[in-house]
């Protein structure tokens, strides 16, 4: 088991899928369906050998050795006499308490979506084949130690967002694709700008003892492989590192969608279909914050430092804005993106944190926002799919008329209302605690809680105009959910409810790591002080 | 009054910038050519000038001599399409050649 | 003065032999066409081959770093280096792609009993590509220059019943015969300062500083944008849009890359052999200081992409809009140039390779497909998506590749090109140049949305023959290949930067 | 009897609900009896909540029992802790919510009979009985925010249970909002807590404050620490300025408002405040007090006037909470849970015999079409007239003893610092109370029947429903807490069954009659329990007799006033009003606060979202797609090649980018001379820039 290249197949094997598709015949939808099913089914079982296989205790972050699942071997080596002769690209995927939980969710939302996905008739060949492009695309960004290897997936994911949206999306879908499409471009090149610069400044020690510049994230954390003299290094007295972070924090800002970045999330949920809406809120989003504890925190831990402060008073802008937004809303998706940048916010403050707690609640969250706005959305969509509209005033009194669904909706409201017992409460907990723990974010953290009160306000006021009240006439014939609906919903609801009684399996798969980048940062940061000392 | 580099040079410019002016302000597309002729004939008086006058030996008048024939093959080639011009649209106003543009 | 004896010469001969075969193969084309002149299925076949055995000297002379026909102790008039290997391999490569694009096009087919004539004049283009690569004189350079535009301005209005191709070549002749006049004007000017034309000799003669500031500007001015207008960079570029668009597709897709090609060749030639000083360490070209070139090329860098990315916005004509996106590349690479030093050469080299298969791809997909269609125009490709599942989605692969995403060889290009950009501190010309990326995106995709979002009525089929196929493939393969693994290209690009002297 | 045997029963009295509350939701479609299951398991909990009170108070009277485990962890520091403090008042606690809910859910077969989701209806009783239970028996602050939105919960569920109807979907909404915003505060309560002293228990934070250790090292803060905390109290027991839900809670089932609006959960805020009563200082106290007496007084006058019978015992509710409020912020401690304690008993059964009443009016609520309903209804009209009784505080019953306990305190209080507003409005509202209360019993049960139609039908309720009648209006006799009817202080309730309150403030914090021995305070060092100056033991007792005799006498002529009004009918109500029609009005519309919020607060609040998301869809996405390109690309892109859109700040950069399009179309003229002249033009500029 433990040369089994666990990761790679995770990866790649959507890609395997892509290709059984491509080749299966046009008519034979069912039989591409069930591919896709199964490609995503076996994601699900790799993942649980991943949880199985997995050392609660290695940290990760910073230290290769206790990275797991590595995978490394180079993948463009070109030896030469000037600079551009060494360079050197491994093919370098790990995982840890960072990854892990990422993994993981990104396999069971797929798996959801494949199946919220049954009901796409319009060209499914072409559909499935790009979903699984996608999901390549989203795996290997979270598996992937190498930032070029890391940049690929990135920008691997742009191209089948743009036609999930673009083909499958709502009336308004070309306009939603083509600016998904727009902003996620423009984040990324300042993250390429980003890794070129940190590849001239940063150097990696081979075997033999040479020097060569290097993609290697790992490698770009140690603050003894900078060069004297490159733009990026801290030893360069001219150099560009606060620039070079708030870029890179930007571009990853967009995915997150941090304010004012995120006008795309709410056209690109609205128009996309069902299960796209749900990949792109259940994973998606958390790109961004992933990338920034994964890149920003340990590669620029005084910048981080020093602008932890914007960091958390942009994830309370998120917080407050994104629910008062979504309360002006009048189309159900819409208020769920909303929600989304809302919920989004809750992250951002719990990075700024800076502490363990802080740090753990906001990975929490974006396991927990990925699971409950996933659930969101299907609700949105079973309504959908049986009324053909979203207005939130169309409705009413739907609870008499399809009471299971009705309990599934108030699971999921609650959840993200941050009941306690639901799993939404423990990770937005934890971020106040933590956030209210440091000192240069106390304030916003404070200001923040208001926005458990504000999502209350709006998540209370949809159930109580969907929902409640009396039936309207024209919405008498529908039926309550199918099979399939509850295969999608009950697992996700388990998952919510479990972890909200019971987070320890999830905190202590990622407590290593997040005490680790914790420890890592707080002491880089010395390093890094006295490097800009003399 | 001797004659100089100076006055080849100041003829060959002359010529320069009369072939500019042609190819500029010429409706015919017959005449325009013409001014493309003069630039290179003023590009031939300098080389040879300069040779003379530079002891730069006979390598100006070899090249002069190159872009002699080169000019009439360029001569050729044009007239021929202009002649195609003509045919299919009936005029060599070059002013009314304006079909492709943004 | 300078004496030529018969084994130099017999040498040199030695060393020009692709370019010989190529001679050789133009008087083969014209005599087949003379003598078979009923069965004109031959030519294509005999270019072929002709190019293939070009190509296998030119493999000879891998590694090999030669001059040719000396003039002095240490002038010559070609220099036969890696740096000219590369781009006669580019030229070569793009040359056997368009005689196979000819061989299905229907605007050439029209023109049957011409096709001797067509064939020929391809050749004269390569061999006067050939010759400015490698030239080091400028007279040379002139006339190889010459000899490549005067068979593309036929070439420009092959289809004489054409009305957009005979406007295309009459405003092509008028714009390159001007440019070339200014040129050899500039030219006799230089001649005047130094009495030489060779560019090694003018850069001995200029590290004295006695040459005349005034007119030594104005020459190089002067030959600087008669390159200019076949690289067709911004203020040189106007006959650019109107050419490609009139010009027949094949010809279009030439003269965007191959004779691009050349030109670049050229301007990097003159620029770093006359004006070098000396080389630092890490390659970076240390320049006689009389012009700020670097700044003066940075700033019509950022020009041309940005003219070239903001106008092929507008565009509604697919290959028009594709002229456009040229001269937006043609930005780039000068941003390469710009750099001075070996790190953007071998950016510049790696983009064009690229460049080469996404571009001559992306034109043949279209040819494909107007040969169907008759129709270049974007609104015209409503659901091909749909109807040409093959088709689109090549079109699509290349047309991404040109906006430079991952994971397709544009992209590696594009890396290059900002590392390389980023290690000599440039960062501000990179970010434009990113910026302008994600403006590229807009056309690109638009031509995607067409094809794909939009579903269309009518069912466009077009049977691919199996060349048709393979010659797709040849160009589909490297554009994605090369995206993942691109060590050999990277490679073949470094032991490329090696000019002649330096 | 050890004390695992306690913590097991604990366990099973917080755990059991749940089980109920599961099996009955997901049974509930398919097994038409399955809410007998929760019946049962209540009662199950209503003995082992007997036994665990018998247990402790007879064996350990004066043990805190507590046991924890651990949650979850994330650091070697920083681990929360679940667990239980069972103390006297925990026991207590439970015995009365056990109790309560036990006979709700008796009450409710026979009231709920014929809903179309009885089944559910059960299970979220059961959820809240967990809830609650949760709330009682926690340890730590943290459980108790958990539980406290947990209550939250079904207290929405359980208003909105007949959601069909948009007052209840309404009113259910609001409950949950307006106690958000106190747990807001609470929220930042439990953050200070928890940054300054690394725990969530109670224990463990008193211990720490008795060490010295205050919030950001200063008295203020901790001041402002107890009053965020208490801003939990203030949503959950709708005091002053939150108190607009109750009301409005009324559209619930009545049962409900009987359990979760008048006997339990609102008391969970006085509750609340007495766990943290340790650290509360004179400031916070002080705040404390305000809050309650406001909150004693306003609905009182509000109540006056109303109509629904449910409405007037929700502000008597609302006001009695008041009254325990003010209490602790007195510091009468005791005294504040006495009254939660018997407040409970006699409004869950003032609640039930309303219940009972609307049930045998066929949901009729308004009390202007009834009386004459104690021949129909004797029993309930006795368990009626007891409990309202106790609660304008008559002698022999419960409510006499507590509050007069607390209106003492409040004379004490007053003589001590001279604020003796509290004792005057505490006088007050107990003759308004005494007024209110028998204004309703008269014109209910008293009269003629003024709705013949309904009357006939009239019927007293069955077994299921005056069973817990009876049972809640026993308990509201004195003699279940104390054997001397006019005096609690020695009762075995105040004396045996209270703990003494712990306060660990720093001295310099406290009210001056609170102060205690330096020595002594050192020597128990964490437990120091209260230790009242000689001066408040003096100022008590002397303050007994006219404070009994003051508040019989106000309760007395509430009463007769009421009589006087309503039953004899001596003076023309309707005169009376229309000659003071505004105050009536004002009172009439409960001081209009539901209108001022909605006007100020609740508008506020929808404009702003109205207003950020235009400036969402205008401004920021405007800004962003506005970059240049992007606007006017995006405009081509969408087939509309409108190039001349102008509309704001987007359209400056939409300009921009349209005049270069412009421009480079206008030099591309397809003139190949006009291309040559730029071109030269070009070339001359070089020269300049060279």
């Amino acid at each position: 088991m433990n040369n089994f290249p666990i990761l790679t197949f995770l990866t790649f094997l959507p890609i395997l899928g892509m290709v059984i598709v491509l080749m299966l015949p046009k008519k034979q939808e069912l039989s591409i369906k069930i591919t896709t099913l199964l490609i995503t089914g076996i994601q699900i079982i790799l993942s649980i050998f991943l949880l199985m296989g997995y050392n609660f205790s290695a940290g990760g972050i910073n230290d290769p050795s206790s990275f797991q699942f590595v995978e490394k071997f180079r993948w463009i080596d070109i030896t030469g006499f000037a600079w551009i002769g060494k360079i050197k690209i491994d093919y370098f995927l790990g995982v840890d308490g960072l990854s892990t939980p990422l993994v993981l969710l990104t396999a069971i939302v797929v798996f959801i979506a494949t199946i919220s996905s049954w009901s796409i008739d319009k060209s499914v060949k072409g559909y499935f084949a790009m979903f699984l492009l996608l999901d390549t695309g989203m795996m290997g960004t979270f598996v992937a130690l190498d930032f070029f290897l890391f940049y690929i997936f990135w920008e691997l994911m742009l191209l089948p967002m743009y036609f999930l949206i673009g083909i499958w999306g709502g009336p308004r879908r070309e306009y939603a694709a083509i600016k998904f499409f727009l902003y996620t471009l423009f984040g990324s090149i300042f993250i390429l700008l980003v890794m070129i610069g940190l590849y001239f400044s940063s150097m990696e020690t081979l075997a033999d003892g040479t020097r060569v510049f290097t993609f290697n994230m790992l490698e770009m954390m140690n603050p003894a492989n900078y060069t004297a003299n490159g733009i990026l290094s801290p030893l360069n007295p001219n150099n560009l590192r606060l620039i070079a972070y708030i870029a890179l924090f930007a571009g990853f800002a967009i995915k997150i969608p941090m304010f004012p970045f995120h006008t795309w999330l709410p056209d690109a949920h609205v128009e996309a279909p069902t299960a796209i809406s749900v990949i792109l809120a259940g994973v998606l989003l958390k790109m961004g914050t992933y990338g920034i504890l994964r890149v920003c925190y340990p590669v620029f831990p005084e910048i981080t430092y020093q602008l932890a402060w914007w960091i958390a008073l942009f994830g309370m802008i998120n917080i407050i804005y994104g629910a008062l937004t979504a309360m002006a809303q009048k189309d159900f998706k819409k208020l769920i993106a909303y929600s989304s940048v809302s919920h989004m916010g809750f992250v951002l403050l719990g990075m700024a944190g800076l502490n363990t707690i802080g740090i753990s609640g906001a990975i929490l969250q974006m396991f927990n926002h990925g699971t409950i706005t996933a659930m969101l959305f299907l609700i949105v969509g079973v309504i959908y799919d049986r009324a053909h509209i979203r207005d939130l005033d169309a409705f009413g009194g739907l609870g008499k008329q399809m009471p299971i669904y009705t309990g599934f909706v108030t699971v999921a409201f609650f959840a993200a209302i941050g009941l306690p017992g639901l799993s939404g409460f423990i990770s937005e907990a934890l971020v106040f605690l933590g956030g209210f723990g440091s000192d240069t974010t106390r304030i916003f953290a404070v200001i923040s809680t208001l926005g458990i009160l504000l999502g209350a306000t709006y998540m209370l006021w949809t159930m109580q105009r969907v929902y409640l009240g009396s039936l309207n006439e024209k919405w008498k014939e529908l039926k309550d959910l199918t099979a399939r609906e509850y295969f999608m919903l009950v697992p996700l609801t388990v998952i919510v409810i479990f972890l909200g009684v019971y987070p320890s399996p999830m905190l202590d798969l990622m407590n290593a790591s997040v005490n680790a980048m914790v420890k890592f940062i707080t002491d880089a940061q010395g390093v890094y002080s006295a490097f800009n000392s003399f | 009054m001797e004659v100089g580099l100076n006055h080849f040079l100041v003829v060959s410019t002359l010529l320069f910038s009369m072939g500019i002016y042609a190819i500029v302000t010429r409706k015919n597309a017959i005449l325009v050519l013409m001014g493309i002729e003069l630039i290179l004939n003023s590009a031939n008086i300098n080389f040879i000038a300069f040779s003379r006058f530079g002891n730069f030996g006979l390598q100006g008048h070899l090249i002069a001599l190159f872009v002699i024939v080169l000019a009439a093959a360029e001569a050729a080639i044009a007239l021929a399409i202009v002649l195609n011009i003509y045919k299919t649209l009936s005029t060599v106003n070059i002013d009314e050649i304006d079909n492709l543009k943004d | 003065m300078n004496k030529l004896i018969i084994p130099d010469l017999l040498n040199s001969l030695n060393s020009i032999l692709p370019e010989i075969v190529l001679s050789l193969t133009l008087v083969a084309i014209i005599l087949s066409d003379l003598i078979f002149h009923k069965n004109k299925k031959l030519l294509p076949y005999i270019s072929l081959i002709g190019l293939i055995i070009t190509f296998v000297f030119l493999i000879n002379q891998f590694g090999k770093s030669d001059a040719a026909f000396p003039v002095a102790a240490q002038f010559s008039f070609l220099s036969l280096d890696p740096f000219s290997l590369f781009f006669k391999v580019i030229i070569l490569v793009s040359s056997i792609l368009i005689i196979l694009f000819s061989v299905s096009s229907k605007e050439i087919e029209s023109g049957l009993d011409r096709h001797g004539e067509y064939y020929g004049l391809i050749f004269g283009m390569i061999i006067g590509m050939f010759f400015m690569i490698s030239a080091n004189d400028l007279i040379l350079i002139y006339l190889s220059l010459e000899l490549l535009s005067l068979s593309s301005y036929i070439l420009a209005g092959f289809v004489k019943t054409s009305l957009r191709n005979s406007e295309a070549s009459l405003k092509y002749l008028i714009y390159g015969a001007a440019s070339s006049g200014i040129m050899l004007f500039g030219i006799s000017i230089l001649f005047g300062i130094f009495g030489s034309t060779n560019l090694h000799e003018i850069n001995e003669l200029i590290r004295t500083p006695a040459a005349t500031q005034l007119t030594f500007l104005i020459s190089v001015i002067f030959i600087f944008a008669g390159i200019g207008f076949k690289i067709s960079i911004v203020p040189f570029h106007f006959w650019t849009p109107d050419v490609y668009e009139g010009a027949p597709i094949t010809i279009t897709a030439f003269l965007s890359v191959a004779s691009k090609a050349a030109g670049f060749a050229v301007l990097i030639r003159f620029l770093k052999v006359t004006f070098i000083d000396s080389l630092t360490g890490n390659g970076y070209w240390q320049l006689i200081g009389y012009i700020d070139w670097q700044t003066l090329l940075i700033i019509i860098a950022i020009i041309t992409m940005t003219f070239g990315n903001f106008a092929a916005l507008w565009q509604d004509n697919l290959k028009r809009m594709l002229a456009y996106s040229s001269i937006a590349h043609a930005g780039y690479l000068m941003l390469g140039v710009s750099i001075f030093s070996d790190q953007g050469l071998i950016a510049v080299l790696i983009y064009f390779f690229i460049y080469m298969f996404m571009n001559l791809g992306a034109f043949y997909v279209v040819m494909l497909i107007a040969n169907k269609i008759n129709s270049e125009e974007i609104d015209d490709y409503r659901g091909i998506g749909y109807s040409l599942p093959l088709l689109g989605t090549t079109l699509g692969i290349f047309l991404i590749s040109l906006t430079g995403l991952p994971p397709t060889a544009g992209f590696i290009g594009k890396l290059y090109l900002f590392i390389a950009l980023v290690d000599a501190n440039m960062i501000v010309p990179a970010i434009i140049a990113l910026l302008n990326t994600v403006v590229s995106l807009y056309y690109y995709v638009r031509v995607l949305r067409v094809m794909f979002l939009i579903k269309s009525d009518k069912t466009v089929s077009v049977n691919l023959n199996p060349l048709n196929f393979a010659v797709l493939m040849f160009m589909v393969i490297p554009t994605l290949l090369l995206g993942v693994y691109f060590s050999p290209l990277v490679n073949f690009a470094k032991e490329s930067v090696q000019l002649l002297g330096f | 009897m050890t004390e695992s045997v306690l913590i097991n029963l604990s366990n099973a009295i917080l755990f059991l609900p749940v089980l109920g509350f599961v099996v009955t939701l997901l049974l509930g479609k398919k097994i038409k009896s399955i809410y007998l299951f929760e019946v049962f398991i209540l009662t199950i909990v209503l003995l082992a909540s007997i036994v665990l009170a018998f247990g402790k108070l007879s064996y350990f009277p004066d043990d805190k029992i507590t046991a924890e485990f651990e949650w979850f962890r994330l650091t070697d520091t920083f681990a929360i802790k679940l667990g239980f403090l069972i103390d006297n008042i925990t026991v207590l606690m439970l015995f009365v919510v056990a109790l309560i809910s036990g006979l709700v859910h008796y009450f409710s077969i026979a009231y709920m009979k014929g809903d179309e989701r009885y089944n559910r209806y059960f299970a979220y009783l059961g959820l809240f009985t967990f809830s609650m239970n949760g709330i009682v028996l926690t340890h730590s602050i943290i459980m108790m925010y958990m539980f406290w939105e947990l209550v939250g919960l079904s207290s929405y569920l359980l208003i909105g249970f007949w959601f069909e109807k948009k007052s209840a979907a309404d009113a259910g909404k609001k409950a949950f909002l307006v106690n958000r915003i106190g747990d807001t505060g609470m929220l930042i309560g439990i953050l200070i807590l928890y940054l300054t002293y690394h725990t969530f228990s109670f224990d463990q934070i008193f211990a720490s404050i008795s060490a010295g250790v205050l919030p950001f090292n200063s008295d203020f803060w901790l001041s402002v620490t107890g009053v965020l905390l208490f801003m939990g109290a203030i949503g959950k027991s709708a005091q002053f300025p939150l108190h607009v839900w109750l009301p409005d809670a009324m559209e619930g089932p009545t049962p409900v408002s009987a359990l979760i609006h008048a006997a339990t959960m609102v008391a969970a805020g006085v509750y609340l405040t007495i766990r943290i009563f340790g650290l509360l200082t004179a400031d916070a106290m002080m705040f404390i007090a305000i809050i309650g007496m406001l909150s004693a007084f306003i609905p009182a006058t509000i109540a006056l006037t109303q109509n629904d019978i449910k409405k007037v015992l929700a502000y008597s509710t609302v006001s009695q909470l008041g009254y325990m409020v003010m209490a602790l912020g007195v510091g009468a401690y005791k005294f504040a849970f006495f009254h939660l304690v018997t407040h409970a008993f006699f409004k869950a059964c003032l609640f039930l015999g309303s219940g009972s009443v609307i049930h045998a009016m066929h949901h009729e609520q308004d009390i202007r079409n009834m009386g004459g309903l104690r021949k129909k209804m004797p029993l309930t009209y006795a368990t009626f007239l007891i409990s309202s009784l106790a609660v304008s505080g008559i002698p022999l019953t419960s409510g006499f003893l507590s509050k007069d306990g607390i209106l003492a305190s409040t004379f004490a209080f007053g003589s001590l610092t001279g604020y003796w507003i509290f004792a005057v409005v505490g006088l007050l509202v107990a003759m308004l109370t005494a007024f209110y209360m028998f204004r309703l019993v008269v014109i209910t049960f008293h009269g003629e029947p003024r709705d013949h139609h309904k009357f006939e039908h009239a019927h007293e309720s069955p077994f299921v429903m005056t069973m817990p009648l009876t049972v809640l209006a026993i308990l509201s006799i004195f003699i279940f807490y104390t054997p001397n009817p006019v005096s609690a202080e020695q009762g075995w309730f105040l004396t045996k069954w209270i703990d003494s309150p712990e306060v660990h403030t720093p001295n310099s914090t406290r009210f001056d009659f609170m102060q205690s021995n330096i020595v002594e305070q050192a020597s128990l060092s964490g437990h120091g329990e209260i230790m009242y100056s000689e001066q408040y033991t003096e100022a008590m007792h002397s303050a007994h007799y006219p404070a009994m005799f003051l508040s019989l006498f106000f309760a007395v002529l509430g009463i007769l006033t009421a009589f006087t009004f309503y039953q004899w009918k001596k003076v023309n109500v309707d005169k009376l009003v229309a000659s003071v029609k505004p105050l009536y009005n004002f009172s009439l519309n409960k001081w209009f606060f539901d209108e001022f919020y909605q006007k100020t607060f609740v508008a506020g609040l929808f404009g702003l979202s109205k207003i950020m998301y235009w400036f969402d869809s205008k401004i920021v996405d405007g800004i962003v797609n506005g970059s240049a390109t992007v606007t006017h690309a995006l405009s081509i892109f969408m087939g509309g090649f409108d190039k001349y859109v102008v509309d704001g700040l987007v359209n400056f950069m939409a300009y921009l980018s349209g005049f270069f399009g412009l421009l480079f179309r206008r030099v591309q003229t397809g003139k190949v001379q006009t291309y040559i002249v730029l071109v030269i033009f070009s070339i001359i500029i070089f020269f300049f820039f060279l």
